[in-house]
């Protein structure tokens, strides 16, 4: 056991752990070698996310061992796991939004310029010192509130890596990333490990599986399945481990443009802030994809349609007939729906059960004389818990007690329950599994057949690709190019999405 | 009540509602504790005849923290019930007596005036975007000035209308001094459950404050839905001022400074959390039980006064500890 | 000290070349402080001066009472008058009023200190040992009383308390004081404390409430409880409301003061003062019984108000 | 976290932290505009003496305010501080006078009875974990009876230390009434700026009102650190005490009511949000500085009593709402 180049850097057995209705693990175990990348996969509610709190001290195990270095230890607290050297980048942030970057970052280790003072200069410095060896552009004195979901996580990450950690544990970084931004993360984390170090990632985006990891474990219902080599495995079959079957889902099925009439003319829409001349068209049963880096304006051209931030310029036509919308409350009445991509903020009431989220939209249409008809919404709830494969003890459960892509799917059930003619879907399958995404990607299908217009932002291009009938590309708050199905590729809507006006006009 | 503990984890529909209501049946237990202590201290306080006392006391304060669970359900705050209150008490004096109204007229005169203060605020909260602390607390010196300036800082009367005190005071079961008031109290209670349980008005308030950003993106008016909320705990203010000037036969302009705390603290003890998302009726009516109770029977104890308060903050802070300790236990 | 002296300006709040006089009362909302206003505006009117009368919000608020009096000097008043809530918490400012040649007429329950050129007030003492002498005589010298006092710590509170109490203990061994709760003079909260009392003292004989609020409070309780006559209400000060009590039999009687007397002598004596006439030490205001059988009578007319 | 308005925009570093600090320079503004308002209407408003009036009329409130704007920005409030502040003046009283400590000992005595009371309110909200509400309500009851029963329902006098009332009294400019309470009020400003924007103390403040949660996770001792911030706003409050009981030469052991929520509302003027994460001390120095100017104008104004409450409620609401406008605009 003394022997460093076996002993495991961090193993645990026999772990189990159970919520009051749910066994969220039993009997798991999981082996980290020194200098590897290991990868955790399943599905939603699979326990991934709750494995890894018992590793980092936020839960404790009903039953289990750990070991690290081949010593047993017992993780009492987070600060605990952190003098440990095991650092976790939570699947929901933890940020503080009114302290600033270097702030949030150096929270309870801030620099002091003698006892009980600060020197922020110093903290700031640190930062930024951080931020250069990362090769991460934040800025340190931002307010954290300030920055979009994207460079928050950005801000997890540099956070756990200015732990001297031995063990980092990444649960879905990525899910809010891009593949540039991804490629960012991969090279510090290939720097990251070495041979005294390993990494616990978890991801659903089974492309990356491949890229980045040595191993792979899965898990399965809360149970272990088995942890097979990254190199030697087809990614077909850690996905039937994951889901008990085979997937057989085309990656870019063809699609015919969709011709139906316009149901939304965007013309010459501009916000103070960002968005610049942006036009497009939606038609009666299309989907129209938004790619674009992050910040390109996708998530501002979403929340301009829907009222939620106003606008400088621009009108908005719908099935022919202009129309002024000055808050949701107006667009979700004129038959517009936008799911937003941060769902704990904007999504969710996570202190409500299930039932409430998923009626939370259309709740007039269950209500008669006043009175809410709880019988039907809880019929309604059962139905699309089962339809999206929701894992939940029952549709009384509070949201918050979800796993992340549960909480994804209650977020989407919530907009299908409601009869909408347009639906704005800004990064939907955010954390969501291999199968349920499946399960998702065919429900939008569906949705457009039945001559409903979606636009569907999203930051994983083969998502784009294989979903859109067209492409909007967007960059620095302009549409650069929209593209049919056909003719989009990988290739050329990166050139789009990196059409910089500095560089020069837009076709 | 004491049931709740030994409940089991697995939720089936029905067993999880119960679980939500169960937990505010655990302050039911403090307030139990604290009625049977003063039954054994002494022999003059469970009678049918102090307990109608102790609901009478507790009707105004009661009627006032219905309403304003709404307000704080939704994350809100409103410090202006109080002196509301009172300026509602002195339209009612206004309208019947100086202004010659029927009694219905000027009751329901008085109601809806309520419903204008409890607009104002809803306006100031939901379209100026003022902090509802602020907002109220502003319209709270505002409404105990006008009190004073439109009765002339002397008490109004109600010669015209004695019929007026009836609607407080007026026996209901024969042989039993059962007062209206009581009556009434207990009607809104189960107007205001209702409300907050089974409509889509409670539905909205329960959203807003639980998210409302997330509300107001999920295409929910929150602008008017916010309005409205105020302006229902208006109602509730104009007939809690409507029932304290027919107790007293009298619009009194002065006071009413310190209820709005009261009433809060009603709503808090209940389990309605300030924080919003959370709460109960029936929390808060045992909230305001818990305080009637303490106040009366320290009195009928003849606890000298100084104690009294004392006591009384000590036992609320051991009714809601207990409350947390047993909720955590579960 | 380097007060704004305003005595010679003419540019008072108040406009015109009248004298000013500041008055900070002990209050302002109670209708007795009305009445005192009132009598004060009277002799204003009279005298061809300006007053103007402020008190703070409640009777325990010295440090309200402190800054308005501040406020008052920093005006520069040609005299003030006052009430004070606490004496000796006003001394600096007195000794201020005094170096600036501002003759300071002390009224209502007086002010502890050498500097007012006069006091027009009521012994509240007396006048609650004379409650307690009416309610001795009407319960037959025996048996259990209470009261219902509007505050613990204010010198009107107390003296009332004390009076009645002292006065008891002094002349009538077989009445029992049985309890003495402060409602805060609010009419609602001294219901319901009285009704705790009563409950709590089956074989109970009277209850004094010491100033309007604790008497129809008590009233209020009594009715409520149906005991109407079963228990002797004794009262302090009138208002319409007392006044009703007592000609439907609901209250035995009460007493009052003079408060627009007090007013009146008050701003009387500061117009003395400013034209530098001598005044005497003390003014007493005097206080009086008032029951069903005097109540219509001139003398008592003239000291109640509605 | 809730809010509806339009998200910020991405701001560069020195643009965003320049914008906290010009928020409250807006609600100076405000400020600016009442003064030269009175300034124009009395004579007597803008008089040296008079401004040291108002100064001193905002030094206990004012320094109440300050040390629960730190509990404020933590999320939480702190409704003890008027009726805690009225116990440390009686406990002043008991030191000096019944005691006869010298006066240092009794003053310093007093301030740490401050601290010990905003320490069981620390460890009732952060250890039994009771809202701040409740936890801080229930400590409002006890001090308010406590004075009572400690002072025996008696002002006390400090005959025995005349020096005391030196402390808040004492001129410190010669030729002029410039009393060394105001000094201290000063100094304390000074204090509790530092105390926020440079020490490690300030940042968990704002730290653990942004987000408790996180911080914890963080692996800050979020329960020590609770405490020790309603340990000091508790200090605050015990030099209010001493400064208030100095004032009045004696130790009332009556009031104090009423005086936490004009606290709190010059915090929350001052910009800082009730719901936790934000805030500074100049925004509630300016708040506390707002109040004690209307007050204090209107009465010089002579504008009648039940016309000041209705004209203070107006000119908060116009004062937030126009802090909330130009924030907006930007
Ligand atoms: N605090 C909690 N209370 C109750 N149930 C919980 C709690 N946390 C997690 N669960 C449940 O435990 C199960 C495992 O959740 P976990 O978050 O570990 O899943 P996951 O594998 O991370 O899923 P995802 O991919 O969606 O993030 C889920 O069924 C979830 O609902
Ligand atoms: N929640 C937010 N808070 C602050 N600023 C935001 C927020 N959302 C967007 N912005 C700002 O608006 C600009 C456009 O961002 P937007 O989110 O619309 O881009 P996007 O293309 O959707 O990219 P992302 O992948 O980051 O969501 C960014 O520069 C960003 O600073
Ligand atoms: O008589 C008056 C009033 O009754 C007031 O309520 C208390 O002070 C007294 O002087
Ligand atoms: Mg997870
Ligand atoms: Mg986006």
């Amino acid at each position: 056991m003394t022997d460093t180049a076996v002993t495991p850097l961090l193993w645990a057995a026999g772990v189990s752990k159970s919520f009051p209705g749910v066994k969220a693990l039993q009997n798991v175990q999981i082996e980290l070698l020194r200098g590897e990348v290991l990868s955790l996969v399943g599905e939603n509610g699979a326990g991934k996310s709750t494995l890894m709190k018992l590793l980092s001290g936020i839960y404790t195990p009903d039953e289990g061992e750990f070991f690290l270095n081949g010593e047993q230890i017992t993780i009492a607290n987070p600060r605990h796991a952190q003098e440990l050297g095991i650092s976790i980048i939570h699947q929901e942030f933890n940020l503080m939004n009114d302290l600033t970057v270097a702030q949030n970052i150096f929270i309870g280790r801030e620099p002091r310029a003698g006892g009980f003072f600060l020197s922020e200069k110093q903290l700031n410095a640190k930062a930024q010192e951080l931020f250069d060896r990362l090769g991460l552009a934040l800025d340190p004195a931002q307010p954290v509130g300030e920055l979009t979901v994207a460079r928050q996580q950005m801000v997890e990450i540099a956070k756990a890596l200015s732990f001297n950690a031995k063990v980092l544990i990444m649960d879905e970084p990525t899910a809010a990333l891009n593949d540039a931004e991804v490629a960012t993360l991969f090279d510090l984390i290939r720097r990251f490990v070495g041979p005294e170090t390993g990494v616990i990632y978890i991801s659903h985006r089974m492309d990356e599986l491949s890229v980045i990891s040595d191993r792979i474990t899965v898990l399965r219902d809360g149970q272990y399945i088995d942890t097979v080599d990254a190199q030697a495995t087809d990614m077909k079959r850690v996905i039937s481990l994951m889901v008990g079957r085979e997937i057989t889902s085309e990656a870019r099925p063809s699609l015919e443009d969709a011709e139906g009439d316009v149901v939304l003319r965007v013309d010459g829409l501009s916000t103070k802030t960002l968005l610049e001349d942006v036009s497009f068209d939606l038609h009666r049963g299309e989907i129209l994809g938004f790619a674009g880096l992050m910040g390109a304006g996708r998530t501002e051209v979403a929340r301009a349609i829907v009222g939620a931030d106003p606008i400088s310029a621009g009108t908005i036509t719908l099935a022919g007939k202009e129309v002024r919308i000055g808050s949701p409350a107006v667009a979700a009445s004129l038959g517009i729906g936008y799911l937003s991509e941060d769902r704990k903020t904007l999504g969710l009431l996570l202190e409500r059960d299930v039932a409430e989220n998923i009626a939370l939209s259309s709740l007039p249409s269950y209500t008669a004389a006043g009175f809410v008809n709880s019988g039907r919404i809880r019929d309604t709830a059962r139905d699309y818990v089962q339809k999206l494969s929701i894992k939940t003890p029952s549709i009384q459960q509070d949201v918050k007690n979800l796993s992340g892509g549960n909480q994804q799917k209650v977020v989407i059930a919530k907009w299908l329950v409601k009869d909408c003619d347009v639906l704005i879907f800004d990064e939907p399958t955010r954390g969501i599994d291999v199968g349920a995404k499946d399960e998702i990607y065919a429900l939008l299908n569906a949705l457009a057949a039945e001559g409903k217009a979606i636009i569907m932002i999203s930051s994983e291009l083969p998502e784009v690709l294989r979903m859109s009938h067209r492409i909007a590309v967007m960059s620095e708050g302009r549409i650069t190019s929209i593209l049919p199905n056909a003719e989009a590729t990988q290739e050329n809507i990166m050139e789009y999405a990196t059409h910089f006006s500095a560089e020069g006009t837009i076709k | 009540m004491t049931t709740t503990e030994t409940l089991p984890s697995a939720k089936t529909g029905i067993v999880g509602r119960m679980r939500g209501q169960l937990q505010q049946l655990l302050a039911f237990a403090s307030l139990i504790i604290i009625v049977i202590f003063f039954a054994f201290a002494s022999p003059h306080f469970f009678t049918t005849s102090n307990i109608v006392s102790i609901l009478v006391a507790a009707t105004v304060t009661g009627i006032l923290a219905l309403g304003t669970t709404f307000v704080i359900i939704t994350g809100g705050i409103d410090l202006s019930i109080g002196t509301g209150m009172v300026l509602c008490g002195v339209m009612t004096g206004v309208f019947l007596t100086y202004w010659g109204w029927p009694l219905w007229a000027g009751v329901l005169g008085a109601i809806l005036f309520g419903a204008l203060i409890g607009f104002i605020n809803g306006l100031n909260v939901s379209v100026l975007k003022i902090p509802p602390f602020i907002a109220t607390l502003a319209m709270m010196l505002v409404a105990s000035g006008l009190s004073l300036v439109i009765s002339g800082t002397k008490p109004i009367y109600f010669k015209e209308t004695p019929g007026f005190s009836s609607i407080m005071n007026l026996s209901i079961i024969p042989g039993m001094r059962f007062p209206l008031g009581v009556a009434i109290f207990l009607c809104m209670i189960a107007v205001a459950a209702i409300l907050l349980s089974y409509t889509i008005f409670g539905r909205y308030t329960f959203s807003i404050g639980s998210n409302e950003a997330a509300t107001a993106l999920s295409g929910v008016n929150v602008v008017k839905w916010k309005i409205l909320i105020y302006t229902v705990s208006g109602l509730f203010v104009g007939l809690a001022g409507v029932l304290s000037a027919s107790r007293l036969s009298s619009a009194q302009p002065t006071g009413g400074m310190g209820l709005e705390l009261e009433a809060i603290a009603a709503v808090v003890i209940g389990g309605t959390s300030l924080q919003g998302g959370k709460g109960s009726i029936i929390g808060t009516v045992i909230g305001a039980l818990i305080m009637a109770v303490l106040t009366n029977g320290l009195r009928i104890m003849s606890i000298p006064q100084e104690w009294q308060s004392v006591a009384v903050g000590a036992v609320i802070l051991i009714a809601v500890y207990l409350d947390i300790l047993r909720r955590r236990g579960k | 000290g380097c007060t704004d002296s305003g005595s010679g300006d003419g540019e008072t709040a108040a406009s015109g070349d009248k004298p000013y006089v500041a008055i900070v009362s002990k209050g302002f909302q109670h209708q007795f402080w009305q009445a005192v206003k009132q009598g004060a505006e009277q002799a204003a009117e009279e005298f061809d001066v300006t007053i103007t009368f402020e008190g703070p919000d409640t009777e325990a608020d010295v440090d309200q009472q402190i800054q308005m009096l501040q406020t008052a000097l920093d005006k520069g008043p040609d005299a003030i008058g006052f009430a004070a809530l606490d004496s000796q918490a006003a001394d600096p400012l007195l000794q201020q009023a005094k170096d600036a040649n501002i003759p300071v007429v002390a009224f209502d329950s007086g002010v502890d200190s050498d500097i007012p050129v006069t006091t027009a007030s009521t012994d509240n003492k007396a006048a609650a040992a004379e409650a307690a002498k009416q309610m001795a005589d009407l319960i037959g010298h025996e048996g259990k009383v209470a009261l219902v006092v509007h505050d613990q710590t204010s010198v009107t509170g107390v003296d009332r308390r004390d009076g009645f109490v002292e006065y008891m203990e002094k002349n009538e061994p077989k009445i029992e004081i049985v309890d003495t709760q402060y409602g805060g003079g609010d009419q609602a909260k001294s219901a319901d404390l009285a009704k705790a009392i009563i409950a709590a003292n089956p074989d109970l004989k009277g209850i004094y409430g010491s100033n309007e609020g604790s008497a129809i409070g008590v009233v209020q309780a009594v009715t409520e409880l149906d005991m109407d006559g079963k228990l002797t209400v004794v009262g302090f000060d009138s208002g319409k409301a007392q006044i009703d009590a007592i000609k439907d039999g609901l209250m035995a009687g009460a007493i009052t003061q003079n408060p627009v007397g007090i007013g009146y002598e008050t701003v009387k004596a500061a117009v003395a003062a400013i034209n530098g006439e001598k005044l005497p030490k003390t003014i007493d205001t005097g206080f009086f019984w008032y029951d069903k059988s005097n109540i219509d009578s001139d003398e008592i007319k003239a000291v109640i108000y509605e």
